[in-house]
C-alpha cells in the first residue's frame, strides 16, 4: 500500500472530523441569540465533510459513491438547507415586526 | 450538562460497540459469494459495464423502485407540509436582489447543466454516474434557475407530469420484465447488445433515464416547494 | 323414637307441670330477692292471680299483625323448647316429643319466640322496642357463644348429638356428670348461661322502661298473659337443656325441680352481687372471659 | 502496523457517526439537529463504502483496462456502493422531509428549540 | 392467482398514476386510491384461500431474473397471505373512511396512502436485508407524512401537534436507520449475502462481528415495535394522528414490523429469543402500567397497542418453546390487537372530544356500543375470540415448561390492560353522555362495521383451528351461546318477548338435558336453568325495549350451563370467562354501578387467570384435560394447582379478601339483576370449588393442610360477611354482605371434606338461592317503590306492601336458621358436619358469625317493614305483580324444601357416597339420622304448627276484637311523638354493638386492595412522565434501549 495514499487519506479523515466538530460545536451566545444564528458555519461545515467524504470515495474505488455523495450529499443538501434557513429568517424578520 | 454527561455516557457505550466492530473487521482477500457472481455475470447476462448500475438497476432493482418512491414520498410530503396551514398569505416573499450576472449566467448555463444531467444518467451502465447523479445534476439546472429568478413559478403540473410519468413507466417496464424476461424488473426483454456501447445492456439505459428524469423530476418539486413562499 | 298419639298427653302434662313449677319458682325467687332486700315480697301465688287477671282483661288495641303475632310467636317458642327436650330421663312418658329432632334443633328453636316477639314489638311503633331489641341481640350474639361451644365441646365429648344419649353418658354418680368430666366447658356455658338470663348484669336489655314488657304500655292484658305464661316456662325450658347436658339430667321429678332451682339461683345470686353492664361491656366482657373458655373447651375435647 | 485506507476510512466514519448522534442529542435547534443527522448519514456510507474495499483492486466497472473476464480479480466488491448509492438517495430523502417540518414548525411557533414542542408527552 | 409482485406494482402504479390526473378531479383520484387497495386486498385474499383451502406451498419470487442471493426475491406463504390481507384491508377500510380527508388533501395525500401500505406489504414479502431496510424507510417517511392527516380536517388546537410528533418520528428514525444500515453491511461482511435465509444459513453469529451486526439490526427492526422505553415518539403519534392514520400504524405498521422482527429472528437464530421475550414482556408490563393514567384516549390505545406487539414479541421470543403452536398463539394474539385496534381507532375518530369520559356520547349508538365490546373483548382475550384461544395455548405451553415468572408477568400485565379497557367501557357505559351528536356517515361506521364482522368471524376461525389442532368443538357452536348470541339479533323486540323467549329456553334446554347430568350437576342444572327462569318472571315488570339485558344475562347464563356440562379444562375455563363477562355486562348495567362493575370485573378476570394458570400447570404441557384427572396431578405441582384454582375460584364465591367487589356489584344491580348474580351466579364459584375438591381432595403445601386454610377463609368469611352485614345502612348492601357470609358457610362445608359438610354446602347453595333471591327481590321492590335502598328512610311498611313483608319474613326465618323453616336444615347438617371434622378452631369462628345472623336480619326486617311509617312513603304500594310472584313461588319452595330436603338432598346424598363413603345420612321415613342426630323436618313442621295455631287461637279468643290504632299511639318519654323520622329507631341501629366489635370491620382488605391500585396508578404515572414529550429524549431513550439491552442481554 503506498504510504501516500494512506497519507492522504489520514489527512482527509482528520479533515472531516475537524469540519464535523465544526458543525456540531454550540455557537456561541451572540450568534444564539437568534435561532438561525450561527447556522450558515455549520451547515457549511457539513457539507465539507460530505464534500470530504466524496474524495474518500474516489480514493476508495466507489466512483459513482463519490458522485452521487459531492451532488447529493453536498451540493442539494446544503442548498436545501440554505432554502430553508433562507425561509426562516424571512419568517423571524416578519414574525417580529408582526408581533 | 447533564444531558451531555448522559450523551457522552451512552455514546461511549455504542462506541465501544463500533470499536468492536472495527478491531473485528478484516477486508476480503477474495470476493464473497455475491460479489464474485455480480462480476462474473454481469457483462455476459445483464450486459452492463458498470457493475454497479447493473446492481442498482437490474439485481436490486426493486431496492431502486423504493428508492425512487422515497423520493416522490419526500417530494409530495414536503410539499404537503408546505401547504398546510397556509394561513400567512404573501408575506416574506423574497426580496434579495439578484445580480446581472447571474441571470445572464443561468441563461446559458442551466441548459448545459441539464445536458450534462441527461449524458450522465444515458451513460451510467458504462460511466460512474447514473440516474441519481444525473437527476441531480439536472436538479442543480432547476436550482440555478430557481436563484437566478426566485419569483419564478416552476409549473407543478410539469413537474408532477415528468416524476408521474417516469415512475409510471419504470412500474411498467418493470413488468415488461416479469411478462417477457425472467422477472419483475429484468432488463433483458430487449437485446443486451455489445458491452460498452450505448445502446447495450438491455433495458438499464431507458431505465436509468426514467429514473434520471423522476429524480431531477423530485429534487426539483423539493427545491421548488422549499425556496418558494407560503402561497405554494 | 316415633311419633305416637299418646305422646300427645305426656307433653302436655310435662308443660302442665313446668308452668306451675315456673310460676312458683319465678315468685319464689322474687320473694328471696325481697327479702335480701329486706322487704316483704309478693305472695308465693301472685303469679296466678296476675295471669288470671290478665286472661280476663279486655283489650282492642293491636298495632298490626306483627304485633299482634309476637306473644303468639314468644309463647310457641317457648313451649316448643320445652316440648322439643327430654325432661326426665329414662321415662318415655317426659321424654316429650324429643323424637323430631336433637339438641340443635333445641338450640335454634330458642330463638323462635325471641325472633317473633322482636318482630311484635317493632311494630308497635315505639321506638324503645327497637332499641331493647337492639341492644338484646347484640348481647346475645355474644352471650350465646360460649354457651354454643360449650354445648358443642359436650357433644363432641360424648360424640352425640342426643339429649337423651348425653343425658345417658353422664349417668352412674356424681363423678360423670359433664360439670366435672370436662369443667370448663361448664364453667364456659354457665357465663354464656347469666348472659341468656337477662338477669343482673346483662339485663339492660330489659331495663324497664326501655321495652315494652316491662311497663306494659304496649303489650298488656292478654299479650301479656301470654308472655307471663312464656315467662314461666321458658327460662325452665333453657335451664331444662343445661341441666341435661352438665348436670347429669334428672331421672325423676323432685331431682328435676332441686336442679332446675339451684341452676337459676346461680344467675340470681350473680345478679346480686354485680351492677348492670352496659351492652358493649358486657360484649367485651363475654369476648374476653367466657370466649375463651368456649374455646378452650372445644380445644380441650 | 500501518492501518489500511479502509480501516482507516472506517473509523473516520465511526467517529463521524458519533459525533453526528452527540450533536442531535445536544443540540436543541431543530436544523443543527438535522445538520448532524446529516453528518452520521455520511459516516455511515463511509463505514459502508470501506467496508467494500478491497487493496489494490479497481472500482467494479468494466472497460479496456477491466474485461470481463478477469474481473472476479480485478474489481472490488460493487455491493455495498449499491448500497451507498440507496442510502444516500434516502438519506436526503429523509432530510428534505425533516427541513420542510422544522420549516414548518418554526412557522407556526416561532422557534426552533425542540424542547419547545412538548405538548404531547406522558 | 397473481404474482405478489402485482400487490407493489399496482399500488405503486397507481400512486404514480395519480399525478397524471387533473389535479382538481379528486374523486377520481380517490376512485383509482380505492380501486388499487381493493385489487391489493384481493390478491392477498386469493393467496389466503389458495394457502387454506387448495394447501399449495409458499412461493418464491425471483425478481431481474436472477436467483437469490444474487438478486431480491420475495416469498409468499400463508403467513405472508393472512399478514398482506390484515394490511391491505385495513389500508383499504383507512383509505375509506379517510374519504373526506384524502378528497381534501389531494393526490399526493391518497399517494403517500398507497405507498405506506405497498411499503408495508414490501416489509412482509421480501426476504432481502437491505430491500427490507428500504421498505422501512418508506414507511418511516410515509407515516410520517401520514401523521400530518390530522390538522386537516380535526384542525383546532392539535393542529402543529401532529407536525412537531412526525419531527419526533423522524429524529428518532435516524438513530434506527444508522444502526440498521451498520448492522446490515457488517452482516454483509461475514456472510456475503443480504439474502435473509442465506444469512440464516450462513451462521451470522459465529462470523466474526456477526453477533454486534446482528445486534446492530435487531435493536433497530425491534425499535419499529416500540419498545418500552424507546416507544415515545409513537404515542406520540398515536396521540396526535388522525385515527385512521393511527388504526394502520397500530394493526398493520405492528403487525409489518413482528413479522420482520420473525425474519430477523430466523437470522439470529436461538440466542435471541430470550432477547426478544424480555423486550416484549417489559414493554407489555411498562406500556400496560403507562396505560393506567392515561385519560387521552388515543394515547391510550397507543399504550395498548405497544403493550399487545410486546406480549407478540414474547410469544416470538418463546417459540422453541412453544414450537409448533408458535404461528397460532402469534396471529392468534396479533389479529385480535390488529382488528381491535383498527376499529377502536375508527371509532375514536366518531366522537369530537378526545378524554375517555367523552366516549359516553357513543352510547347514543348501540351497535357501536356494541362494536366497543366486541373489540375490548378482542383485546382482553375473552372468548371466543382468537385472543382467548392464543392466551390458553400460551399459558399453558409456558407452564408446561416452567416459565412461570413469565407466565405470571403476562398474566399481571393483561390485568392490567383489561383493567384500563373495562373502565373505559364503564365510562362509556355510565358518564354523563356530552350534546354531541356522533355522526352516523357510512364511510366512516363501515370500516368499524367490517371490523366487528372480522372479528366476530375470526372467532369462529380461530374456533375452527383450535378445533383442528386440539381436538374441541367450536366455541361459537355451543348451543348455549348460540342462543344467547342470538338475542344480540333479536335485540330489536319488546322486552316482554325476549324474555318469554329466554325464559323458554332455558326451561326448553333443562327438559332436553336433564338425564345428564349426575345429582351434583343436577342440582346446579336446576339452580341455573329452572332458578334462572324463574328469576327472569320478575324481569317482566320492565317495559320497553331493555336494550342490551338479554344478550348480556343470556350470555351468563349460557356460561353458567356450559359450565356444568363442561369435561375439560378448555370448556370449563371459556363457560367461566363468558358467565364472567355475561355478568360484569348485567351489573354493568346498574345506575351506580360504574366503579363496582370495573372491581368485579377485575376480580373476576384475576380469578380467572388464576384458574387459567392451574390448569395450564396442571395440564403439564398438554392443551386440555378431563377435568376428573385433576386427581391425577403429580405431586410437585398439585398443591399449587390447588392454590391457584381455589384463590380463583373463590374470587367468584367472594372469600374475604377478594370479597370487596361483592357488596357495591349486588347492590347497585337492576332489581331483577341482583337476584341473578347473587342467587345464582355465586353458585358457579362453589360449582368450581366442588369439580376442584371432588378430583384434587386433601393437598399439603409446605406440610400445611390447604383444605385446613380453606376452612379458616371460609369462617373469616362468614363473620366478617355478618359483621359488615350489621352495619349496612342500604338494604341491599346488607343482603349483599349477608351473602359473603353465607359464601363463607358453603365454603367451609366444602372445605370440611366429609359427607356432611357437602351436603350441607348443597343445602346451603339451594337454600341460598332461594332466599336471597326472594331477598333481594324484595328488597328490590321496595327500594323500586320508596326510591331509596336507604333502611333508616324507610319504616312501617308492613301494611302498605303487605306480600313483600311475607317473603322478607319467610327470608329471614330461612336465613337466620330457626326451625321449622329451610335454614334450619343447614344448620343440622353443618353440625352434624364438623362432629367429624378434625379441625376445630375454625369452627369457634363459625360459631361466632352465626348469632350475628339474626343483628342484620332483624334489622333488615324491622326497619323497612316495622316501626314507624314516613310521610312520605304514605302512597307507596305493593311492589308490581312481576316482582311479587316470583317471591311468592320462592316462599312456597322455601316451604316445600323446609318440609320435606328429601326431595333435593337424597339422591345427592346417595351420589356423595361415591366419594364420601362414610358419613352418609339414613333417610327413614320422616327422619333423617345421621351417625351423630336426628331430624325429622315434618314433625318438627307440624308440632310448631299446632302449637302456634293453638296459642294464637287462644289468643284469638280472648282478643278478638282487638282494633288497629293510629301509628302514633304509644307513650314513651312521657309525651305522645308525632313524627315518624324521629320516632323509627333504624339508623346505626348497632351502635353499641359498633363499639364493642366495630374493630373487626376496619376496612383491611379495601385498603389493601386500593393502595394496591394506587401504587400501580402511581407507577403508571411517574413512569410515564419518562416520555417528556422532547424529540431528543427519545433519542436519549433509544440509544439508552440498545445500550441497557447490550448489557442486561448480555452480549
Amino acid at each position: 500500500m503506498s504510504p501516500l495514499l494512506t497519507g492522504m487519506t489520514l489527512v482527509l479523515c482528520v479533515a472531516m472530523i475537524v469540519a464535523a466538530l465544526l458543525a456540531i460545536r454550540d455557537p456561541s451566545p451572540e450568534v444564539a441569540k437568534t435561532d438561525t444564528g450561527g447556522l450558515p458555519i455549520a451547515i457549511l461545515a457539513a457539507g465539507l465533510v460530505s464534500l470530504i467524504a466524496s474524495i474518500l470515495f474516489l480514493i476508495l474505488a466507489a466512483p459513482d459513491v463519490a458522485m452521487t455523495e459531492a451532488a447529493i450529499g453536498s451540493g442539494l443538501t446544503t442548498f436545501l438547507f440554505f432554502f430553508v434557513l433562507g425561509r426562516i429568517r424571512r419568517h423571524e424578520t416578519s414574525g417580529d415586526n408582526h408581533d | 450538562m447533564i444531558k451531555r454527561f448522559i450523551a457522552l455516557t451512552l455514546l461511549l457505550a455504542i462506541g465501544g460497540l463500533f470499536a468492536s466492530l472495527l478491531l473485528g473487521y478484516t477486508p476480503d482477500s477474495e470476493l464473497n459469494q455475491t460479489a464474485r457472481y455480480y462480476a462474473e455475470r454481469t457483462s455476459p447476462d445483464i450486459g452492463a459495464a458498470n457493475i454497479v448500475t447493473a446492481i442498482i438497476v437490474t439485481y436490486r432493482g426493486l431496492d431502486t423502485l423504493g428508492e425512487v418512491t422515497v423520493l416522490f414520498l419526500s417530494a409530495a410530503i414536503v410539499g404537503l407540509v408546505l401547504a398546510l396551514g397556509g394561513k400567512s398569505g404573501k408575506t416574506g416573499r423574497g426580496t434579495v436582489p439578484v445580480g446581472e450576472l447571474l441571470t445572464t449566467g443561468t441563461r446559458y448555463l442551466a441548459p448545459l447543466i441539464m445536458l450534462l444531467g441527461v449524458y450522465v444518467f444515458v451513460n451510467g451502465h458504462l460511466t460512474p454516474g447514473g440516474g441519481f447523479q444525473g437527476g441531480a445534476i439536472l436538479a442543480s439546472g432547476v436550482l440555478l434557475l430557481l436563484l437566478a429568478d426566485p419569483l419564478k413559478r416552476f409549473s407543478h403540473v410539469l413537474i408532477a407530469t415528468i416524476e408521474s410519468f417516469a415512475g409510471l413507466l419504470y412500474v411498467l417496464i418493470g413488468l415488461f420484465g416479469l411478462v417477457l424476461a425472467g422477472g419483475f424488473l429484468d432488463n433483458r426483454f430487449l437485446p443486451t447488445g455489445e458491452l460498452g456501447a450505448l445502446f447495450s445492456a438491455g433495458a438499464i439505459p431507458l431505465i436509468y433515464s426514467l429514473i434520471g428524469l423522476k429524480v431531477g423530476a423530485e429534487f426539483a418539486s423539493m427545491l421548488a416547494s422549499l425556496s418558494e413562499s407560503e402561497t405554494s | 323414637m316415633d311419633f305416637e298419639w299418646i305422646k300427645i298427653p305426656y307433653a302436655l302434662l310435662t308443660l302442665f307441670i313446668v308452668v306451675n313449677f315456673g310460676m312458683l319458682l319465678g315468685a319464689f325467687i322474687q320473694k328471696i330477692g325481697a327479702r335480701v332486700g329486706r322487704r316483704h315480697g309478693i305472695p308465693i301465688w301472685q303469679n296466678y292471680a296476675d295471669l288470671i287477671k290478665n286472661f280476663g282483661l279486655r283489650t282492642s288495641i293491636t298495632h298490626g299483625v306483627m304485633f299482634y303475632l309476637g306473644p303468639v310467636f314468644r309463647l310457641t317458642g317457648g313451649i316448643g323448647l320445652l316440648l322439643f327436650v327430654p325432661t326426665i330421663y329414662g321415662s318415655e312418658m317426659f321424654s316429650n316429643l324429643s323424637f323430631s329432632g336433637d339438641l340443635i334443633l333445641a338450640l335454634y328453636f330458642v330463638f323462635f319466640g325471641t325472633l317473633g316477639m322482636a318482630l311484635g314489638a317493632g311494630e308497635s311503633g315505639h321506638p324503645h322496642a327497637a332499641i331493647g331489641i337492639s341492644r338484646g341481640l347484640s348481647q346475645v350474639s355474644m352471650a350465646e357463644l360460649p354457651f354454643a361451644l360449650a354445648v358443642f365441646a359436650v357433644a363432641l365429648q360424648y360424640q352425640t348429638l342426643s339429649v337423651t344419649d348425653i343425658v345417658a353418658a353422664q349417668q352412674g354418680g356424681i363423678a360423670n356428670w359433664t360439670l366435672f368430666t370436662n369443667p370448663v366447658a361448664v364453667a364456659a356455658a354457665m357465663l354464656g348461661f347469666l348472659g341468656s338470663m337477662m338477669r343482673p348484669p346483662f339485663d339492660v336489655v330489659i331495663a324497664p322502661q326501655e321495652i315494652p314488657i316491662g311497663p306494659p304500655t304496649e303489650y298488656h292484658s292478654s299479650y301479656l298473659a301470654l308472655m307471663q305464661t312464656n315467662r314461666a316456662i321458658f327460662p325452665i325450658a333453657k335451664i331444662v337443656i343445661y341441666m341435661n347436658l352438665f348436670f347429669g339430667g334428672a331421672a325423676s321429678w323432685p331431682v328435676f325441680f332441686l336442679k332446675v332451682f339451684l341452676i337459676y339461683m346461680v344467675s340470681v345470686i350473680v345478679g346480686v352481687v354485680f351492677p348492670r353492664f352496659r351492652v358493649e361491656q358486657s360484649i367485651r366482657w363475654f369476648l374476653v372471659w367466657a370466649v375463651p373458655l368456649g374455646v378452650l373447651s372445644i380445644v380441650l375435647v | 502496523m500501518m492501518p489500511s485506507i479502509a480501516q482507516l476510512a472506517m473509523a473516520t466514519g465511526f467517529i463521524l457517526i458519533l459525533i453526528g448522534f452527540y450533536g442531535a442529542l445536544t443540540q436543541r435547534n431543530l436544523l443543527r439537529m438535522i445538520v448532524a443527522f446529516t453528518l452520521s448519514g455520511t459516516g455511515v456510507n463511509i463505514v459502508i463504502v470501506a467496508i467494500g474495499y478491497m487493496h489494490g483492486r479497481t472500482a467494479p466497472i468494466l472497460d479496456a483496462t477491466v474485461n470481463a473476464a478477469d474481473a472476479v480479480s480485478r474489481v472490488i466488491d460493487p455491493v455495498p456502493q449499491a448500497l451507498v448509492l440507496t442510502a444516500i438517495v434516502i438519506g436526503l430523502g429523509v432530510t428534505a422531509l425533516m427541513l420542510a417540518y422544522a420549516l414548518k414548525l418554526h412557522e407556526q411557533r416561532r422557534s426552533l428549540d425542540i424542547a419547545k414542542f412538548t405538548e404531547l408527552k406522558w | 392467482m397473481v404474482s405478489p409482485l402485482y400487490l407493489i406494482v399496482l399500488a405503486l402504479a397507481a400512486a404514480f398514476l395519480l399525478g397524471l390526473l387533473n389535479p382538481e378531479r379528486r374523486g377520481r383520484a380517490y376512485a383509482v386510491t380505492l380501486v388499487a387497495l381493493a385489487g391489493m386486498t384481493l390478491i392477498s385474499a386469493d393467496w389466503l384461500w389458495a394457502f387454506t383451502m387448495e394447501g399449495i406451498d409458499p412461493v418464491d419470487v425471483y425478481t431481474a431474473g436472477a436467483e437469490p442471493p444474487f438478486a431480491i426475491n420475495l416469498r409468499m406463504g400463508l403467513a405472508e397471505a393472512a399478514l398482506t390481507l390484515l394490511v391491505n384491508l385495513t389500508g383499504l377500510l383507512s383509505a375509506l373512511y379517510l374519504k373526506d380527508v384524502l378528497l381534501a388533501g389531494g393526490r399526493r395525500t391518497m399517494a403517500v396512502l398507497l405507498i405506506s401500505v405497498m411499503a408495508l406489504v414490501g416489509i412482509i414479502l421480501t426476504r432481502d436485508l437491505f430491500n427490507l431496510f428500504v421498505f422501512f424507510e418508506l414507511v418511516v417517511i410515509s407515516s410520517a407524512g401520514l401523521v400530518l392527516l390530522a390538522n386537516d380536517k380535526d384542525g383546532g388546537p392539535a393542529s402543529g401537534l401532529s407536525l412537531s410528533a412526525g419531527f419526533k418520528y423522524l429524529i428518532v428514525s435516524q438513530f434506527i436507520s444508522a444502526f440498521l444500515l451498520l448492522g446490515i453491511i457488517f452482516a454483509y461482511h461475514a456472510t456475503g449475502t443480504l439474502n435473509i435465509d442465506g444469512m440464516a444459513n450462513a451462521s451470522l453469529g459465529l462470523a466474526t462481528g456477526g453477533t454486534i451486526a446482528f445486534f446492530l439490526m435487531f435493536m433497530a427492526i425491534v425499535a419499529e415495535l416500540k419498545p418500552f422505553p424507546a416507544n415515545g415518539w409513537a404515542l406520540d403519534i398515536y396521540e396526535s394522528a388522525h385515527p385512521a392514520f393511527s388504526a394502520i400504524f397500530s394493526a398493520a405498521t405492528g403487525a409489518a414490523a413482528l413479522y420482520a422482527v420473525d425474519k430477523l429472528l430466523l437470522i439470529g437464530g436461538a440466542e435471541w429469543l430470550p432477547i426478544a421475550t424480555g423486550i416484549g414482556i417489559v414493554t407489555f408490563i411498562a406500556a400496560n402500567l403507562f396505560a393506567l393514567p392515561q385519560t387521552h384516549d388515543r394515547r391510550l390505545l397507543g399504550y395498548s397497542s405497544i403493550a399487545q406487539t410486546g406480549l407478540v414479541l414474547v410469544v416470538l421470543g418463546q417459540r422453541d418453546l412453544l414450537g409448533d403452536s408458535t404461528p397460532f398463539i402469534a396471529f392468534g394474539l396479533l389479529i385480535s390487537h390488529a382488528v381491535a385496534k383498527a376499529g377502536l381507532f375508527w371509532l375514536s375518530g366518531l366522537l369530537k372530544n378526545r378524554q375517555l369520559a367523552d366516549w359516553a356520547a357513543l352510547r347514543q349508538r348501540p351497535l357501536l356500543v356494541f362494536a366497543f365490546v366486541t373489540f375490548t373483548a378482542m383485546l382482553t382475550g375473552l372468548p371466543p375470540f382468537p385472543g382467548f384461544y392464543a392466551k390458553w395455548e400460551l399459558v399453558h405451553q409456558l407452564a408446561g415448561a416452567g416459565q412461570f415468572t413469565l407466565l405470571g408477568l403476562i398474566l399481571l400485565g393483561a390485568l392490567i390492560e383489561a383493567g384500563y379497557l373495562f373502565r373505559w367501557f364503564g365510562y362509556l357505559m355510565k358518564r354523563e353522555a356530552p350534546v354531541e351528536t356522533v355522526p352516523c356517515t357510512g364511510h366512516k361506521v363501515g370500516p368499524v362495521l367490517v371490523a366487528v364482522a372480522a372479528g366476530w368471524a375470526l372467532a369462529y376461525l380461530w374456533g375452527d383451528l383450535a378445533g383442528g389442532l386440539f381436538g374441541r368443538d367450536n366455541l361459537l357452536l355451543a348451543l348455549p351461546l348460540l342462543f344467547a348470541l342470538s338475542f344480540l339479533l333479536l335485540d330489536w323486540l319488546p322486552a316482554w318477548i325476549k324474555n318469554s323467549l329466554a325464559i323458554a329456553g332455558m326451561v326448553a334446554f333443562f327438559l332436553l338435558t336433564w338425564g345428564e347430568y349426575d345429582p351434583l350437576r343436577l342440582i346446579f342444572a336446576i339452580i341455573f336453568l329452572i332458578g334462572g327462569a324463574l328469576t327472569l318472571l320478575a324481569s317482566y315488570s320492565v317495559h320497553g325495549r331493555r336494550i342490551g339485558f338479554y344478550p348480556a344475562a343470556m350470555l351468563m347464563y349460557a356460561g353458567m350451563v356450559m359450565l356444568i356440562r363442561a369435561t375439560t379444562s378448555f370448556d370449563f375455563f371459556a363457560a367461566w370467562e363468558l358467565l364472567t363477562v355475561g355478568s360484569y355486562f348485567l351489573i354493568l348495567r346498574g345506575k351506580h354501578s360504574e366503579p363496582h362493575a370495573l372491581s368485579y370485573i377485575l376480580f373476576s378476570l384475576g380469578g380467572a387467570f388464576l384458574i387459567l394458570a392451574g390448569f395450564a400447570l396442571a395440564a403439564a404441557g398438554a392443551p386440555q384435560f378431563d377435568l376428573a384427572s385433576l386427581a391425577q396431578v403429580a405431586a410437585p405441582a398439585a398443591p399449587w394447582v390447588f392454590v391457584l384454582l381455589a384463590v380463583g375460584f373463590m374470587t367468584k364465591t367472594a372469600a374475604i379478601g377478594l370479597h370487596i367487589w361483592l357488596p357495591g356489584a349486588h347492590a347497585e344491580a337492576e332489581t331483577d339483576v341482583s337476584p341473578m348474580v347473587s342467587g345464582i351466579l355465586l353458585k358457579a364459584g362453589l360449582y368450581g370449588m366442588m369439580v376442584l375438591l371432588l378430583a384434587m381432595g386433601k393437598q399439603q403445601l409446605y406440610g400445611v393442610e390447604l383444605t385446613h386454610v380453606l376452612l379458616w377463609i371460609a369462617a373469616l368469611t362468614a363473620l366478617i360477611g355478618n359483621l359488615m352485614a350489621v352495619f349496612q345502612e342500604d338494604a341491599k348492601r346488607l343482603l349483599a354482605y349477608s351473602s359473603i357470609g353465607q359464601m363463607g358457610y358453603a365454603l367451609f362445608g366444602l372445605a370440611l371434606m366429609n359427607h356432611l359438610g357437602w351436603l350441607m354446602a348443597l343445602v346451603f347453595v339451594i337454600n341460598h338461592y332461594i332466599y336471597k333471591s326472594m331477598l333481594f327481590l324484595a328488597v328490590g321492590g321496595v327500594a323500586k317503590r320508596t326510591g331509596t335502598r336507604e333502611m333508616y328512610k324507610m319504616g312501617g311498611l308492613i301494611r302498605l306492601m303487605p306480600l313483600s313483608f311475607i317473603a322478607v319474613l319467610i327470608g329471614i326465618i330461612a336465613v337466620s336458621g330457626v326451625p321449622p323453616l329451610s335454614g334450619f336444615g343447614g344448620r343440622w347438617v353443618f353440625y352434624n358436619a364438623i362432629m367429624s371434622a378434625e379441625y376445630r378452631l375454625p369452627m369457634v369462628v363459625l360459631f361466632m358469625a352465626g348469632p350475628i345472623a339474626f343483628l342484620y336480619l332483624f334489622r333488615l326486617i324491622y326497619t323497612i317493614f316495622l316501626g314507624q311509617l314516613k310521610d312520605e312513603l304514605r302512597r307507596v304500594k305493593e311492589a308490581p305483580f312481576w316482582i311479587v310472584l316470583p317471591q311468592m313461588i320462592y316462599v312456597a319452595l322455601l316451604l316445600v324444601f323446609a318440609v320435606v330436603p328429601g326431595l333435593a338432598l337424597r339422591h345427592v346424598d346417595a351420589y356423595l357416597n361415591q366419594f364420601f363413603p362414610e358419613g352418609g345420612l339414613h333417610w327413614g321415613g320422616g327422619t333423617i339420622i345421621s351417625d351423630y342426630g336426628y331430624w325429622n323436618p315434618v314433625a318438627i313442621m307440624i308440632i310448631v304448627g299446632v302449637i302456634f295455631t293453638t296459642v294464637f287461637a287462644l289468643l284469638l279468643i280472648v282478643n278478638r276484637k282487638a282494633q288497629m290504632v293510629k301509628q302514633f299511639n304509644i307513650v314513651f318519654s312521657a309525651e305522645r311523638p308525632f313524627r315518624p323520622e324521629t320516632t323509627h329507631y333504624a339508623w346505626n341501629f348497632y351502635a353499641p354493638y359498633r363499639k364493642a366489635m366495630g374493630f373487626l370491620t376496619q376496612p383491611f382488605v379495601t385498603r389493601f386492595w386500593d393502595t394496591l391500585a394506587d401504587l400501580l396508578h402511581t407507577a403508571g404515572d411517574l413512569g410515564r412522565r419518562l416520555y417528556d414529550g422532547n424529540g431528543q429524549s427519545y433519542g436519549f431513550h433509544f440509544l439508552a434501549f440498545v445500550v441497557i439491552v447490550f448489557f442486561v442481554g448480555g452480549i
